[in-house]
């Protein structure tokens, strides 16, 4: 069994410059009283990996206005108009990857493999500076994995172990965030007794999990 | 009806019934209302769901069901929700039958650009890239010009998304596919002429009506 | 809306000499009534692609048994020891893989990655004649992906359309190979009408499934 | 208690409260037995399951809930159903705490053997290279000698399982571990004398009692 911490206390363990992956998809499924916590903390510097960064004021917007966030590795930044004017002031650096290489290449660093070998990008300014594989007389580009020191995820519902389950398109980047990071911290809706997620509707295994974030007050 | 109602609805025509659809954000994402509901056409979001249906009513909207805009969606009985990663692994993998993007150019090699405008807007590529190597089909849905400039050009000049040809182009003029001999006009749109395609248009292209 | 199939009427389209992949591990979650009528058709010369063999009368021990098999890719063959003895008089051809590796090739396949990246297998006789990569100063072997022209796999329900829902350890490689072949024939032991999967508890999704076989008589 | 017991009962002490540990078909499945229920150990077994418990109540086995032998299992309450992607991607990825698996032979380099015998016996090695590799822990589990010869060698002349090292090694003599200058043992068994294990092992090595 787990205890359940504030958000407040979660992020004090987050330093300045750490590299965080925070799940979500354009602010849905994505952990916003964690990333409150990170705001009113001052926390800076920092490493956000994640499939966009939403919208102004609204889940990783609030990093990105709040200016916590040094660089971003995502796939979208087109519903953010603050991160591109950040970006052109030369105030945010902003590494685009496609979305399915960017969501592979977290997963292969979680399941230990050493490089996501795929077409998407060949070709385009995504090649640049990296290797190309032949294999079968088909070309490849060579996408490394991507690590974090911290996974901040949202899921639906918990039980006490840990055990995650997600809802619909709430789901997105967050089992996956949550095989590859040092230490991931989720902030579910409900926290349930233990056998109340049935083995078979668990989808992020306990053993996953360091740091529960207890109920809303 | 407008020029990007007209392109949705010639672009509807191509969807197979019992087909597993892509629609991008903004244009493409109009294509859905002139798809019959009864012809077993299952459309992807990226974001996560198989399925995805119309606009929910009024209240009960719920924040953990969205397309890949974030706004809110319903879903079709027989809807599977997955996460990013499966729902990659269906585009990458050749699992999506079709994907209509959006795209600021297409050239005579049948490149797509649709992820940025150097110095000017950047929103990233999010699935575009994925999407436009992946899917078994790729029909690019654009306005033929914009601010009096063709969109369908002999080679880009914005960034490509992907150097997979793509298979059909539709615009509010006419309809576009590849032969060996490269671009060629298959379709002009109603009350459209060649001279009007052949003066707008910057690509060289054959014509076969 | 799928119309249901019977195992033979599914095995009909299975040729000679086909490339097929079994769910189920030590026979549990594989598809018993599709092998059955896959003995009983005489369909011969198969390659198996299965995590392992099962026993002699389960399973894909049955396939083994009959001689239906000429070629098995497998990660283990140890508690059947008919796949030993063919093996060993050279009339069955097993090309063993590390189970980590097989089902990662197989979804490489699947998802459309090019290769593998794994350590597992590095420095052993798995490594021998394959391509090895250097990383940020890391060695790993590539595994190419595993594709089939079938894949006959066993669920625990579907609905109507061909959702797929699986139970407990008779999930294994079910899903994952549902990936992975041209042509995917699924044997569940329920079917549901359309709306009793809700989508979160999809874990095969319909698009991927060709063929459902009929309840059994 | 036999040796397959004591060694098993021994490494039960290795076993750290609230860790995940995946233990290999054979002798290895024999520790569960000695790990007490209320530490917050979790047994993965890599046919998928995050939670494996002890047998089932006769008559109520449930064929869908197996280990990696096939042989009917319970499940604990907070157990989890994973597919074998997700299961490998917890060994190969370092999230096992703890493998023990069991080997024809182990030598002096940490290498294990234990998925084949050229010419005589080919099991295969399912899980065990990934295992083998990719736990942050593993402890070989065997017995000391097979037919009169010591299974703890200079170098292995069966096909090795993978080129990392073991952690350590419990056998029904002794337990072992490595330092810079190789191989050490760390520990008699109960009534073993060091002359016993000196003259039972092929292997050189250092003493560290």
């Amino acid at each position: 069994m787990k205890r359940s911490i504030s958000p407040d206390y979660a992020i004090e363990i987050i330093p300045d410059g750490a590299r965080i992956m925070i799940g979500g998809f354009m602010g849905v499924g994505t952990p916003e009283r964690l990333i409150d916590a990170l705001v009113a903390s001052g926390t800076g510097n920092l490493t956000v990996i994640a499939n966009d960064t939403a919208l102004p004021g609204k889940g990783i917007g609030k990093l990105i206005t709040a200016g916590s966030v040094r660089k971003v590795i995502t796939s979208h930044i087109g519903l953010n108009p603050e991160t591109q004017r950040l970006m052109n002031a030369g105030k945010l650096e902003v590494d685009l990857v496609p979305q399915g290489t960017l969501v592979e290449c977290i997963r292969s660093a979680g399941v230990g493999l050493g490089a996501v070998v795929t077409k998407t990008g060949l070709g385009t300014a995504v090649a640049e500076g990296k290797q190309i594989l032949e294999l079968e007389g088909q070309l490849y580009l060579i996408e490394l994995p991507i690590h974090a020191d911290f996974a901040l995820i949202a899921a639906r519902q918990a039980d006490y172990v840990g055990n995650l389950e997600y809802a619909l398109t709430a789901q997105n980047f967050n089992p996956i965030m949550a095989l590859a990071a040092e230490t991931v911290i989720a902030e579910p809706d409900h926290i349930v007794p233990v056998g109340m997620i049935p083995p078979d509707a668990v989808r992020t295994p306990a053993a996953l999990v360091d740091h529960l974030i207890e109920r809303a007050k | 009806m407008d020029a990007k109602d007209r392109i949705a609805q010639r672009v509807a025509q191509e969807i197979v019934p019992g087909s597993l659809v892509n629609l991008g954000i903004g244009l493409p994402s109009l294509v859905a209302s002139y798809v019959a509901t009864d012809q077993g056409v299952y459309f992807q979001s990226e974001n996560g769901v198989i399925g995805l249906g119309s606009r929910p009513p009024e209240g009960m909207e719920d924040p953990d069901l969205t397309d890949a805009g974030g706004g809110f969606v319903t879903a079709v009985p027989g809807a599977a929700a997955i996460d990013s990663a499966m729902s990659f692994g269906l585009i990458r993998g050749g699992h999506i039958d079709l994907t209509v993007l959006g795209a600021l150019q297409v050239d005579s090699a049948g490149h797509l650009a649709n992820w940025m405008i150097p110095g000017m807007l950047t929103p990233g590529m999010g699935g575009a890239m994925d999407l436009a190597t992946g899917a078994k089909r790729v029909i690019a849905a654009l306005q033929h010009q914009t601010r009096g400039q063709s969109k369908i050009v002999n080679r880009c000049d914005l960034p490509i998304t992907s150097t997979r040809q793509v298979d059909l182009i539709v615009t509010d003029l006419a309809v576009f596919d590849y032969c060996d001999a490269g671009l060629r006009l298959i379709e002009l749109m109603p009350e459209i002429g060649l001279d009007e395609v052949g003066s707008k248009t910057q690509a060289s292209f054959v014509v076969a009506l």
